[in-house]
């Protein structure tokens, strides 16, 4: 038997298999596709002050073996996720869930993750500095150490839960910013978000998003990612969460040999509701390929 | 997993295709199929058109690449396909409702068309199509008893003009619609009773997980994908 | 008959289509499978000052849609390059060529550049500040636009032909490092070169690459190519030549109605070594499809 | 195009494949041909085993994804390859080479045994595997006339040993050798001719474009892929 358990800042997981916020809503589409209790945890949608619609239609566009999106948060604000989704969720999902977090100044993010803090169901803040489809906010958080850094000790103020700082891909110097943030308090670093990309409709000779840019991920971005992944576990002291272009169990493996203690999984779930499920069923059968007993034997073992 | 049993072309660039395999999960007119293509990373929404215990028949305009790749597979071959998506409309009661198609809208009021005569409904029909080469599924709307109206743009089948020239001249106490937004706007200038619209958007999921296809209605935002593709006239935000 | 030429700061092709540097060799090995002078014209392998052998292999690794490379610039060195390569050339190849030169300091480029400039059979001095390949060189110059400023001024003062800089994706700011090289009197931006990316063989816990990074390429990294492209076109009056994922004539299309007056294409030829051919046969019809009678009338159609 | 005529398993997670097609561009044994496999990026280089005018003959193992896929297709698929890469060998004027073939690394010399035989040489050829089931070509070799010795790691067939335990035995005035790093060390210690090696690299193109595969020589740098697989002896640096 092989044993897929991670600690992750303290957060017990039965497998590291996370779905990626923005993916996986707040896990009610999916319970009916299956029972997502096998889950390690999931992190929720993007959560902000205040409720939002997001950007214009189209949001989405298609890439080769991956996706434009440029949904820009819609959600519908910080208290009706505690005064409805969590509870509602307490029915179909037994474990601590992941709070992702966004803001357009360091107040909000506080404010947000202060009150989400509070909820026994949350077990880490993923507070996300990253979200390319924003005007003049999410963004510019996470391409600056300075202000990830602020936006990471603003949190820390106001929070006892372990608190990941969620890097955006779209920088010049990773590592410096993952370190800035440890530095300010952070508790792990979930990278990466999505690439800032667009596509033309060679038709209609318009960007296909409305938007016209918007946040590229799924399986083309992978070698990206765990680049990014590798560098920051091998300069930080803090659990590094592995996200981008995850969609088999043998990716999970790699990210996590990269230096991921857990690895989400995003644009997957949107085209394969199964994803997840069938990457931790696969889990095990790999492991023992590999001859890999304890799963968290293999984080960061790549020199 | 389903198996194509049937895939030809029955129009200018439209292919009808029937797929075998579980349709229990199917509830109602006008939900749809999400496809996987081989190549291709999203999924294609492609409305049912009709359905029995074992197979589901869809009709799909080639457009762009993956339907393209459509129209090249064969029987025998198998598609993963999510089934039974979306809302679907919500059959009223209404003695006698107009159905309004355009184009590739036509075929999920097909299997509409069925289940309001199944209820005791006379539904009439309207097809628009640009041209006579475009036409499709008239002679199976007349098989079924309904008074089948046909316009083309051009003239050069049926009534010359659009669909709502020929709503004109129907006596109709609801309607079903699926189209291109140029005609619902005409419609919706033009329709005297209540109705439901049947809504096209740019997907990531189709289930309702990413909010990629929302829209804001009277009753707030909704989902084209889960709380849709279907809204009703009152609230739609135009 | 669509029109397929275009005018590249002076420099007239038949076509749009340049194979890119590092994938195309001096073109002796596609002659073999083609006639080469049907292209617009092709930029040859990476010059640098010295002749240089590269990393330690293995150099090359697979990804979904695209590879790694981590070639580390192996060329004969300029000297080679003029003596021997460019004379050879001429037998097989009978219009202006794009001479691609790298370096590891200011001088460096300028010497190289400097030699270049003098071999009529050079259409355009192609400069790369972003090969990720090289330590301690290289990339930095394309990672801050003090350095890609300093190296363009220094190549402009030693060169009379039109001078590109060819920059990384792997910036925070492309538009700022793009504008820097226009006011230091670049004559137009190549952009872009590889990103930074990673594979780990899971069997034996290592980095595919001896080098264990190195540069990412293919279809996948298309999106990201495509919105630099239009970010910097948009930016910048110099024009843009495009390149990154290019790998059919509709992907021509769309990187030149987001801006760019040519387009490379690169790991394409690799895996196929009719691409480029096959792709400038696609071009007619593509564009009568789309109503296109000039080519060079689609350029920055984009808003 | 080359159309897939045979595809079976020989040894265990071996498998030959023959592959119709245009083979006008084979100049010698020891080259290979490189293989588009659907959903991979890069090609997979494998060696030719054999062919004639019409197909081509190859044998290769599953040791990852892409042969893994490979292992699956079936006759009358068409596979997207570049064939008659790479030098090959070169036949020398010898009385009696030896052929020494490690694993995977067995296949191009059925070829080159063939064109030395014809050239009225004497090959004699040891083939080293693991194990019993490993072991593929001794047949099809001693159907040649060649000299055939297998060594087996375990001792579970043939001579218990390496290649080189074999080679003691065996007069020769000449090698040609294909197979895993460790066996052409021991080779290179053992080995009291000349000979040549054919090598393995990981590979961008396989004709000679990228420079992904280069290695040193003391004849300057050379490509594996191109001015290689195989290399002389006498420049090769350990
Ligand atoms: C609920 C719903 C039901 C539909 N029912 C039908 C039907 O019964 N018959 C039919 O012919 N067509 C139908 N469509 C439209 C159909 O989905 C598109 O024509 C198809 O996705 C085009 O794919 P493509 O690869 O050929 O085009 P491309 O332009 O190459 O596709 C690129 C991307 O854009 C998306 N896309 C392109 N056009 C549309 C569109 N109109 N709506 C949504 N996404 C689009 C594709 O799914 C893909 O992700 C329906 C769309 C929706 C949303
Ligand atoms: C000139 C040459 C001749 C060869 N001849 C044969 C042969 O006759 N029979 C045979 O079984 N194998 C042969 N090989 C090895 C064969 O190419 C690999 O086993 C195969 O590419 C593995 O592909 P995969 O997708 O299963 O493995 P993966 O590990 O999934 O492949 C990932 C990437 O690494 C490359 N790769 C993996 N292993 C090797 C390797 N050993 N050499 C080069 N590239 C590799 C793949 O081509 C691919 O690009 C030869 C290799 C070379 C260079
Ligand atoms: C439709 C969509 C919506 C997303 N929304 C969020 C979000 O609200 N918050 C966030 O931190 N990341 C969001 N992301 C980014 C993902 O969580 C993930 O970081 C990224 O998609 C890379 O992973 P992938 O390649 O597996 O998709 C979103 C991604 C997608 C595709
Ligand atoms: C094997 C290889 C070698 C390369 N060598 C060079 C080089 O010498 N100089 C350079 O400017 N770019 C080099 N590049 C980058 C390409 O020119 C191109 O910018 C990049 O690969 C993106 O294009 P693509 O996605 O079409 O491959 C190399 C790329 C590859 C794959
Ligand atoms: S397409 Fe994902 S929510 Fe509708
Ligand atoms: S693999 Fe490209 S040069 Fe050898």
């Amino acid at each position: 038997m092989v044993d897929l358990s991670v600690n992750l800042a303290g957060m017990k997981m039965v497998n590291p298999v996370v779905p990626a916020s923005g993916t996986f809503g707040f896990g009610k589409e999916f319970k009916d596709y299956y029972d997502i209790n096998i889950l390690g945890s999931f992190s929720f949608k993007g959560t902000t002050k205040e409720a939002r619609f997001g950007n214009p239609t189209p949001r989405i566009a298609e890439c080769k073996n991956g996706m434009i999106n440029a949904v820009g948060l819609q959600n519908p604000g910080v208290h009706h996720v505690i005064e409805h989704e969590l509870p509602e969720m307490k029915e179909y999902f037994h474990k601590p869930v992941i709070a992702n977090v966004s803001g357009f100044s360091v107040e909000d993010y506080a404010y947000t993750c202060e009150l989400l803090d509070k909820e026994e169901q949350v077990g880490i803040l993923e507070v996300n500095v990253s979200c390319p489809n924003v005007h003049g906010g999410g963004m510019s958080f996470g391409t600056d150490s300075k202000s990830a850094a602020e936006v990471t000790k603003a949190v820390k103020a106001v929070t006892t839960k372990p608190v990941f700082i969620k890097l955006s891909p779209n920088v010049t110097d990773i590592v410096s910013i993952a370190k800035a943030c440890e530095e300010a308090g952070a508790d792990g670093i979930c990278l990466i978000n999505t690439l800032l990309g667009m596509r033309i409709d060679i038709k209609t000779r318009k960007p296909v998003i409305a938007n016209k840019m918007g946040g590229f991920s799924g399986d083309a971005v992978f070698p990206v990612a765990l680049r990014m992944v590798y560098q920051v576990a091998k300069a930080c002291n803090i659990p590094v969460m592995g996200c981008g272009g995850v969609s088999s169990a043998k990716d999970v493996i790699e990210m996590m040999m990269a230096g991921a203690t857990a690895v989400q999984v995003g644009a997957a779930n949107l085209i394969n509701p199964y994803a997840s499920k069938e990457i931790i069923e696969a889990l095990p059968a790999e492991c023992e390929k590999l001859k890999i007993e304890r799963i968290s034997d293999i984080i960061g073992v790549v020199e | 997993m389903y198996k194509i049993i049937e895939n030809k072309k029955i129009a200018r660039s439209v292919y009808k295709m029937r797929l075998e395999g579980d349709t229990s999960k199917i509830t109602a007119a006008g939900q749809f199929i999400n496809i996987k293509l081989d190549g291709y990373f999203l999924r294609r929404p492609i409305s049912i058109c009709d359905y029995d215990e074992t197979a589901i028949t869809i009709i799909y305009k080639v457009v762009g690449e993956g339907t393209e790749y459509m129209s090249t597979l064969t029987e025998g071959e198998e598609l993963d396909c999510l089934v039974g998506l979306g809302n679907g409309y919500t059959l009223k009661d209404a003695e006698n409702p107009v159905l309004i198609g355009g184009g590739v809208g036509v075929p999920p009021l097909y299997n509409l068309a069925k289940k309001l005569i199944e209820k005791g409904q006379k539904p009439s029909v309207i097809l628009g199509f640009n041209t006579e080469d475009e036409v499709f599924l008239e002679d199976e709307f007349r098989a079924l008893g309904c008074n089948t109206v046909v316009t083309t743009v051009d003239g050069s089948h049926g009534v010359k003009g659009f669909v709502t020239d020929a709503l004109k001249n129907i006596d109709y106490d609801y309607f079903y619609t699926c189209g291109p937004m140029p005609m619902f706007r005409a419609i919706e200038g033009a329709a005297t009773t209540d109705g439901q619209f049947s809504f096209e958007e740019r997907m990531g999921c189709g289930f309702g997980a990413c909010m990629g296809c929302s829209c804001k209605t009277k009753n707030g935002y909704k989902r084209i994908c889960k709380d849709g593709p279907v809204l009703e006239r009152g609230e739609i935000v135009w």
